[in-house]
C-alpha cells in the first residue's frame, strides 16, 4: 500500500501520457518466445508425445501460464510500476477472484457429480 | 414451533444446534445492544460526561475488539465442521436417538422420491407399492430417502423429522432419517417451484410396526397400478392431486425416472456414464490424428449415427 | 496508522507556520482512461472466466454426442492461433510507428492488424458452420453448447476490435496522431493483446485438452 | 401467408392479448400511472421545463446532478418495490382456510418475483451508486468523476433496465420465477412466455451501467484524490466506496455471463441448463451466487461508510479504529468471495465443500464484528447530537447484530438444512438490508441533503419516519422468524393451516407502519421544501462535518472545488477548521471542465428499444436498433469537442456570491 502511495505522490504532478513505451527488442521476444510456447504444446498434443494425458494436459497447461505471463509482460508491459502500481494490483486481483471462480465451480459441481450423478455416485456404505 | 420440538431425531440434534450457536453469538449481541444504548444515553450531547474528541486508538480495545468475535467464531466453527460431518444427509444413521444406538442388522426403509409439477410421487421398493402425496413409515426404523425431480427443481422438507435437501432433474440425493414419535406431520416442497407450489403438500404418517404393515396392506388393496403409461398421466402439472395408492409399480421405473430413460430407446444416464467412464467415445473417435480414417470407418459411422438418432429422438420431444 | 497520528502531531508542532490546504496553481488529476480501459478489461476477463468455468464443468457432458477428440481439427487451430500471434506483433508495429509519430506507418500495420483478424474470424466462422453442418451444433449438447459459448464470445470481441480499429482507422486519417487518439491507440492495443492472452486459454483448455483422452 | 409473417417479422409475439386487459388490479393501476404520468407530463409542459430538464439534468455529466437522478430513481422504484410488498403481506394473511386470497398464483408469483428485482436491482442500487456518485467526487476534492460521459450513460442505462421492468406490468408478464430465476423454471419449456425474457434483458441493460459506473468510480478514487490524501487519509466513506466498486467490477460480469447463458438456453435452443444433453442446472445456480453473494456487500459497504461518517460527525470525535475499519473493509471485500455455496448447502455437495463454505461465512462476522465495536467505541466519550441520522445509525446498530446473528445461524449447514427457504431467512435478509442498507441510506440523505439543495431536512417528520420504519420493521419481520421456526416455506401464496394466520396480521400489520414510514419520508420531502428559507444552511457545513464535502458551499458549485485542496489529516475539513483556514477570494483560475452530451440518453434509448423488441421477438426492430446503437457509439466517439474551460471571472463571481453568503451566515 506504502509503495503504490509514493508512486501516487511522486506521479500527482506530471502529467503527461504516461503510458508504457515500448521497444522493437521488446515486442520481437515476446513474439518469438510465445511462438516457441504455442508451438511446443501443439506438437506434444498431436504428434501424441507423452502417453499420459492428464500428465499431457499439466504440461501444456504449465506452458500456456508461462505464455501469458510473457504476453502481459511484452505485449501488454505489465510491470509494478505502470499506473502507480494498481494496474499490477488489478490485474492479481482478478486472478484471484479467476482463480475463486474456476476452481470453486470446479470443486462444487465435482462433488455434486459424485454424490448425484447416476453412475458417478459413490454409494455411501 | 415444530423446528423447536421435532419428532425425529436428525431434527432434534439441528434444533440443539440452532440452540447452541444462538447462545455462543448472544455471547457478544447481547453486550453490544446494551453498550449500544448505554453510550447513546451516557454521552448524549446534553449530558456533561467525559469527552475526549482526539481519542481514536487503544491497541488494547483493538485486540479485544477483534479477538472475542475470532474465539466466538473459533468455537462456533469447529461446532460446524463436526456436526457438518455428523448431520450431513447423505451419511447412514448410528443411532435411533440419543439414547439408542442403532442395533445391529437394522436395515434401513428404502423410499424413492420423486418431485412432480406439483405433487409427491413415493415409490417403496422393499413393499413394491407407491404413493402419491402421502408417506408412512414405522417409528424408530431408519429411513433412507432417495430423491429426484421429473424437472423443476423442488425442496424436500419434513420439519418434524429432518432438513431438507433439494430434489433436482436427473440427479439423485439422499436424505438419511428416523422419526421416534408416532404422529402425523407435514410434508411440503420448500423450494418454489412454479404455480402450484403452496399445494405441493403431503402428510408423513409416523406409525408403529403393526399399523405400518396395515397401511402397507391398505396400499396393496389399491386397484391400481403405476405403470409407464400411468405415469406419463401422473406427469403432467396438476394441482391439490388427491392422495392415490398404487398396489405395485412398474420395475425400474425410478431407475428410469431418474435416467431420464423412460421412452423406448432411451440411453440411460447411468449407461452414458458408464460408457463415457469406460472410454468407449475414445474407442469410436479413435486416434484424433488421423480423422479421415475414422470418419470412413463405417461400423463406428454406424454406432454414432445410431445413438445420434436416438438422441434427436429425444430432442424433439423436449421441444 | 503511525501515519496517521505522526501527521497529526507534525500539524500540531506546525502551528505557528501555517499549512498550505488548498492548491494556488490549476491541478490536473492524472489521466485515468488507461487504468480504466485495464479495469474494464479486468471486469470482462470475469466474463470469460464464467465461461471457461461452465466449460470447465460441461465440456465432458457429450450427451452421447460427438466428443472433442471427433470434432476438432487441430490444424485448423494451429493456423487460427498463427493468425491471432501474427496480428498481436503487427499491432506492437504500429504502437512502435506510433512513438516514431509515422501516421501511414500507423495506419499500414493497423490494417494488416485488422485483415489477420478477419482472417482468423473467417476460419472460426468456417469451423462453426462445419461443425453445425455434421450435427454439432451449440443445441446438441452442453459440452457444444459450452464450446460455442466460450469460443463465440472470443470471435465477438475479435469483431468487436476489428470494428474498432476501422474506426480508429478513419479517425486517424482524420486527426492524425492526436493525444486522444494516441490514447484510443494505446487502448485497443490492451484490448487486442488481451484477446491473445484469452486465445491461449481457449486452444490450451479447450481445443489441445479438449482432444486428449 | 406472406403477411401473417410480416406481422410476426414485425410485431413478434407482440398482440392485443398481451395487454392484461382481464386483469383489474393491473389495468386500475395503468390507470392511476397513466393519469400521474399525464400530470407530471403536463406540469413540465405547463411549466414550459422540458428544455431546462433536457439541457441542466438529462444531458448533465456533472457527478452532483447524476447522483440526485439516480436517488429519483431509486424512490420511485421503492414506491413500486414496495406496493409490491404490501400486496404480498395483505394476500398472506388473507388467503387462509380455503380462501385463495385476491391474487391467484400467476400474479402473486409475479409480484414476488419483481419485488425482490426491483428492490435490489432498482432501489438499493441506484440508491447507493447515487449517493456515491454525489459525496465521493466531494469527499476527495476532486471537481467531478473520471469519465463524465459514461456515468451519465451508465445512470440512463439503469434507468433504461427499469423502464423495461415497468413496461412488463402493462404490456405481457414479469417472471414467475423467484428473483433469481433458477432453470429450469426460468428455462423455455416452463416459463415459454415473456417474463423471463424481460427479468433476462432488463438486468443485462442495467447490468452495463451498473458495470460501467463502477469503473467509473473506480477510477475516480484512485486517481482523483486531492494532493496529500494518501489511501489511509481517505475518509471511510470512500474507502468503502473503493471496495463496493472494486466487487462491482468483479462481480458483475458473472452476473452478465450467467444470463447470457440462459438467453442462449431461452432464444437459441443451447444445453447448458438441459438435463437430458448434459446440462446442469446447478451450473446456473452455482454462478448466479458467486455473483449473488459479493452483491450483499456492494449493498452494505457503502452503507457502513455512511454510518461511519455519521457516527463521527455527530459524536464529534474522531473515528475510532480508523486503520481497522480499514481492513475490515478489505478483508470483508475479498472473503465475501468465498462464501456463495452458502446459498445452496441443500444441493447436497457434501460435507467437506458445506463446512468450507459455511466456515468462511462466519469468518466474516469478523471484521464485521470489529466495524460495529468501533462504531461504539466512537460514540464512547463522545458528545452525541442525535440529530435524525444518528438516530438511524443507533437504529442500524441494534437492528443489524440482529440480523447479523440469524445470517451466521444459516451459515450452519445442519442449522441451514431446516431453516433454508423458509420465512426465517426471508426475516434474516430484510434484517440486514432493511436495517443494514436502507436505514444507512436514509441515514445518508438526511446527513447528505443539505449539501445537495441547501436545506436541511425537517427534523419532525425524519423523526417520524425514523419510528414508523423501525417498528413497522420489527412488527413486520419478527413474525416472520417464528412463522420459519413454524416450518413455513417463502413464496407461498395460501396456507392450511388457520394458526398461522395472527402471524401473517402482525406483519401485515408492520408493513402499513413501513407505508407510514415511507409516507413520512415523502412528506419530510415536501414540507423540507415548503420550509426552506428556515431550514437553510448558508455554512455549507450544517453538522460541523470533518471532510471535504463540508467545506464547499451547499449546493456545490458545478465545479466543486475553485481550488484544489491539499490534505494533511483523515479529517481533512477538521482540521482545516482548528488551524483556522481562511477561504480564498481572489486568485482565480480558469477551470477545465467536460461538456454536457445528449449521447448517454440517446443510446440508453435506443437499448431500452433493443431490449423490448428482443424480448417480443421482432426481429426487424431488434437489428435495426442494434445497428442504430452502433452507429450512435460510433458517431460519438467522432465527437472530440468534449471539453470546455470556465472563465476565472466567472469562477470568481461565484465565489464571491459565496463569500457574502458567508457573511450573512456569521
Amino acid at each position: 500500500m506504502s509503495q503504490s502511495d509514493h508512486a501516487h505522490d511522486a506521479h500527482g504532478h506530471d502529467h503527461h501520457d504516461d503510458a508504457p513505451h515500448s521497444t522493437f527488442k521488446g515486442y520481437m521476444t515476446g513474439f518469438v518466445l510465445s511462438v516457441i510456447l504455442t508451438a511446443i504444446p501443439f506438437w506434444l498434443v498431436m504428434a501424441g508425445v507423452i502417453q499420459d494425458s492428464g500428465m499431457t494436459a499439466l504440461v501444456i497447461l504449465g506452458f500456456a501460464a508461462v505464455q501469458i505471463v510473457v504476453h502481459m509482460i511484452y505485449f501488454l508491459h505489465m510491470n509494478f510500476h505502470s499506473e502507480g502500481g494498481w494496474n499490477m494490483l488489478a490485474l492479481i486481483f482478478t486472478a484471484v477472484i479467476v482463480f475463486i471462480a474456476l476452481a470453486g465451480s470446479l470443486w462444487v459441481m465435482y462433488h455434486l457429480n459424485v454424490n448425484m450423478m447416476p453412475g458417478l455416485m459413490k454409494e455411501y456404505l | 414451533m415444530v423446528l423447536m420440538s421435532p419428532s425425529g431425531d436428525i431434527a432434534v440434534q439441528q434444533r440443539d444446534l440452532i440452540l447452541w450457536s444462538t447462545f455462543l453469538m448472544l455471547l457478544v449481541i447481547v453486550p453490544v445492544i446494551i453498550l449500544t444504548l448505554v453510550f447513546a444515553i451516557r454521552y448524549r450531547a446534553g449530558n456533561d460526561a467525559t469527552y475526549k474528541p482526539d481519542w481514536d486508538h487503544s491497541t488494547v480495545l483493538e485486540l479485544v475488539i477483534w479477538g472475542a468475535p475470532l474465539l466466538i467464531i473459533i468455537a462456533l466453527g469447529a461446532m460446524t465442521w463436526v456436526s457438518t460431518h455428523k448431520l450431513d444427509p447423505y451419511r447412514p444413521l448410528e443411532r435411533i436417538d440419543a439414547g439408542r444406538p442403532l442395533p445391529e442388522g437394522v436395515e434401513p426403509l428404502v423410499i424413492e422420491v420423486v418431485s412432480l409439477d406439483w405433487k409427491w410421487l413415493f415409490f417403496y421398493p422393499e413393499q413394491g407399492i407407491a404413493t402419491v402425496n402421502e408417506l408412512a413409515a414405522p417409528v424408530d426404523r431408519p429411513i433412507r430417502f432417495k430423491i429426484t425431480s421429473d424437472r423443476v427443481m423442488n425442496s424436500f422438507f419434513i420439519p418434524a423429522l429432518a432438513g431438507q435437501i433439494y430434489s433436482m432433474a436427473g440427479m439423485e440425493t439422499k436424505l438419511h432419517a428416523v422419526i421416534n414419535e408416532p404422529g402425523v406431520y407435514d410434508g411440503f416442497s420448500a423450494n418454489y417451484s412454479g404455480a402450484g407450489f403452496s399445494q405441493m403438500r403431503f402428510k408423513f404418517h409416523g406409525l408403529s410396526d403393526a399399523d405400518f404393515d396395515a397401511w402397507v396392506a391398505e396400499v396393496k388393496s389399491s386397484d391400481e397400478a403405476l405403470s409407464r403409461a400411468e405415469y406419463r398421466e401422473l406427469e403432467q402439472p396438476s394441482e391439490n392431486h388427491p392422495v392415490t395408492y398404487y398396489a405395485s409399480a412398474d420395475d425400474n421405473l425410478y431407475h428410469d425416472i431418474l435416467n431420464r430413460c423412460l421412452n423406448e430407446g432411451d440411453v440411460c444416464m447411468d449407461e452414458m456414464m458408464a460408457f463415457t467412464e469406460l472410454g468407449m467415445p475414445m474407442c469410436i473417435a479413435g486416434d484424433p490424428r488421423d480423422r479421415k480414417a475414422r470418419r470412413e470407418d463405417n461400423e463406428l459411422r454406424e454406432l454414432l449415427d445410431l445413438t445420434m438418432a436416438d438422441d434427436s429422438d429425444r430432442r424433439s420431444l423436449n421441444q | 496508522m503511525s501515519e496517521i497520528t505522526h501527521d497529526t502531531l507534525a500539524g500540531s508542532a506546525e502551528d505557528g507556520q501555517r499549512l498550505q490546504f488548498h492548491e494556488t496553481t490549476e491541478h490536473h488529476p492524472e489521466t485515468g482512461t488507461l487504468l480504466g480501459f485495464w479495469i474494464y478489461l479486468m471486469s470482462d476477463c470475469l466474463i470469460f472466466a464464467s465461461l471457461f468455468a461452465t466449460y470447465g464443468v460441461l465440456g465432458r457432458a457429450y450427451a452421447h454426442g460427438p466428443t472433442g477428440q471427433e470434432l476438432f481439427d487441430l490444424p485448423l487451430v494451429a493456423m487460427n492461433t498463427t493468425l491471432l500471434l501474427l496480428s498481436s506483433i503487427t499491432y506492437g508495429f504500429a504502437m512502435l510507428r506510433m512513438q516514431m509519430g509515422k501516421l501511414g506507418g500507423v495506419m499500414v500495420w493497423l490494417a494488416i492488424t485488422g485483415l489477420l483478424g478477419a482472417g482468423f474470424l473467417g476460419l472460426e466462422l468456417y469451423e462453426f458452420h462445419h461443425l453445425i453442418t455434421e450435427d454439432a451444433g451449440p443445441g446438441r449438447s452442453a459440452f457444444l453448447s459450452s464450446f460455442f459459448a466460450l469460443v463465440g464470445t472470443h470471435g465477438l470481441h475479435v469483431l468487436f476490435g476489428i470494428v474498432w480499429l476501422v474506426t480508429l482507422l478513419f479517425q486517424l486519417k482524420k486527426h492524425g496522431l492526436i493525444a486522444e487518439n494516441r490514447r484510443r491507440l494505446f487502448c485497443l492495443s490492451m484490448f487486442w493483446h488481451f484477446l491473445d492472452v484469452v486465445w491461449i486459454g481457449v486452444f490450451t483448455f479447450v481445443y489441445l485438452m479438449g482432444v486428449l483422452p | 401467408m406472406s403477411e401473417l409473417d410480416l406481422t410476426k417479422l414485425i410485431f413478434g409475439r407482440l398482440s392485443w392479448e398481451s395487454i392484461p386487459l382481464h386483469d383489474p388490479i393491473l389495468i386500475g393501476t395503468f390507470i392511476m400511472v397513466a393519469i400521474g404520468g399525464t400530470a407530471v407530463f403536463g406540469f413540465i409542459t405547463y411549466k414550459k421545463a422540458w428544455g431546462y430538464l433536457w439541457h441542466e439534468w438529462f444531458t448533465s455529466i456533472d457527478h452532483k446532478k447524476i447522483g440526485i437522478m439516480y436517488m429519483v430513481l431509486g424512490l420511485v422504484m421503492l414506491l413500486r418495490g414496495f406496493a409490491d410488498a404490501i400486496m404480498m403481506r395483505i394476500q398472506q394473511a388473507w388467503a387462509f382456510g380455503g380462501s385463495e386470497g385476491y391474487l391467484p398464483p400467476e400474479h402473486y408469483d409475479q409480484i414476488f418475483t419483481a419485488h425482490g428485482v426491483i428492490m435490489i436491482f432498482f432501489v438499493a442500487m441506484p440508491l447507493i451508486t447515487g449517493v456515491m456518485n454525489y459525496v465521493v467526487p466531494l469527499q476527495i476534492g476532486a471537481r467531478d468523476v473520471a469519465f463524465p460521459f459514461l456515468n451519465n450513460f451508465s445512470f440512463w442505462m439503469t434507468t433504461a433496465g427499469a423502464v423495461l421492468v415497468m413496461v412488463s406490468l402493462f404490456i405481457g408478464e414479469f417472471a414467475k420465477t423467484g428473483w433469481l430465476a433458477y432453470p429450469p423454471l426460468s428455462g423455455i419449456i416452463k416459463s415459454p412466455g415473456v417474463g423471463v425474457d424481460y427479468y433476462i434483458w432488463a438486468l443485462q441493460i442495467a447490468g452495463v451501467g451498473t458495470l460501467l459506473s463502477g469503473v467509473n468510480l473506480l477510477v475516480t478514487i484512485v486517481k482523483m484524490r486531492a494532493p496529500g490524501m494518501s489511501l489511509m487519509r481517505m475518509p471511510v466513506f470512500t474507502w468503502t466506496a473503493l471496495c463496493t466498486n472494486v466487487l462491482i467490477v468483479a462481480a458483475f460480469p458473472v452476473l452478465t455471463a450467467v444470463l447470457a447463458l440462459l438467453a442462449l438456453d431461452r432464444y437459441a435452443d443451447f444445453a447448458f441448463f438441459t438435463t437430458d444433453l448434459g446440462g446442469n442446472v446447478m451450473m446456473y445456480i452455482n454462478l448466479i451466487w458467486i455473483w449473488g453473494h459479493p452483491e450483499v456487500y456492494i449493498l452494505i459497504l457503502p452503507a457502513f461508510g455512511i454510518f461511519s461518517e455519521v457516527v463521527s460527525t455527530f459524536s464529534r470525535k474522531r473515528l475510532f479504529g480508523y486503520a481497522s475499519m480499514v481492513y475490515a473493509t478489505v478483508v470483508i471485500t475479498v472473503l465475501s468471495y468465498l462464501v456463495w455455496l452458502h446459498h445452496f448447502f441443500t444441493m447436497g455437495s457434501g460435507p467437506t465443500v458445506n463446512s468450507f463454505f459455511g466456515i468462511t461465512t462466519m469468518i466474516i462476522s469478523i471484521p464485521t464484528g470489529a466495524k460495529v465495536f468501533n462504531w461504539l467505541f466512537t460514540m464512547y466519550r463522545g458528545r452525541i447530537e442525535f440529530d435524525v441520522p444518528m438516530l438511524w445509525t443507533v437504529g442500524f446498530i441494534i437492528t443489524f447484530v440482529i440480523g447479523g446473528m440469524t445470517g451466521v445461524l444459516l451459515a450452519v449447514p445442519p442449522a441451514d438444512f431446516v431453516l433454508h427457504n423458509s420465512l426465517f431467512l426471508v426475516a434474516h435478509f430484510h434484517n440486514v438490508i432493511i436495517g443494514g442498507v436502507l436505514f444507512g441510506l436514509f441515514a445518508g440523505i438526511t446527513y447528505w441533503y443539505p449539501k445537495a439543495f441547501g436545506y436541511k431536512l425537517d427534523p419532525f417528520w425524519g423523526k417520524m419516519s425514523f419510528w414508523f420504519w423501525t417498528i413497522g420493521f420489527y412488527f413486520a419481520f419478527m413474525p416472520l422468524y417464528v412463522l420459519g421456526l413454524m416450518g413455513v416455506t417463502r413464496r407461498m401464496n395460501k396456507f392450511d393451516d388457520p394458526s398461522l394466520q395472527i402471524w401473517f396480521v402482525i406483519a401485515a400489520f408492520g408493513a402499513i407502519l413501513i407505508a407510514i414510514g415511507i409516507a413520512s419520508f415523502l412528506i419530510q420531502l415536501y414540507v423540507s421544501y415548503r420550509r426552506r428559507d428556515e431550514l437553510r444552511d448558508d455554512s455549507g457545513d450544517p453538522w460541523h462535518g470533518r471532510t471535504l464535502e463540508w467545506s464547499t458551499s451547499s449546493p456545490p458549485p458545478y465545479y466543486n472545488f475553485a481550488f484544489t485542496p491539499r490534505v494533511h489529516d483523515l479529517d481533512a475539513w477538521w482540521q482545516m477548521k482548528e488551524h483556522g483556514y481562511q477561504r480564498p477570494t481572489s486568485g482565480f483560475l480558469p477551470i477545465h471542465m467536460p461538456k454536457n452530451t445528449g449521447a448517454g440518453i440517446i443510446l440508453a434509448g435506443i437499448s431500452t428499444v433493443l431490449g423490448f423488441a428482443l424480448i417480443w421477438h421482432m426481429w426487424l426492430l431488434a437489428g435495426v436498433s442494434f445497428f442504430a446503437l452502433l452507429a450512435v457509439a460510433i458517431g460519438h466517439t467522432f465527437n472530440y469537442d468534449r471539453d470546455y474551460h470556465i472563465p476565472a471571472d466567472e469562477v470568481a463571481g461565484i465565489e464571491a456570491e459565496r463569500t457574502r453568503m458567508l457573511a450573512n451566515h456569521v
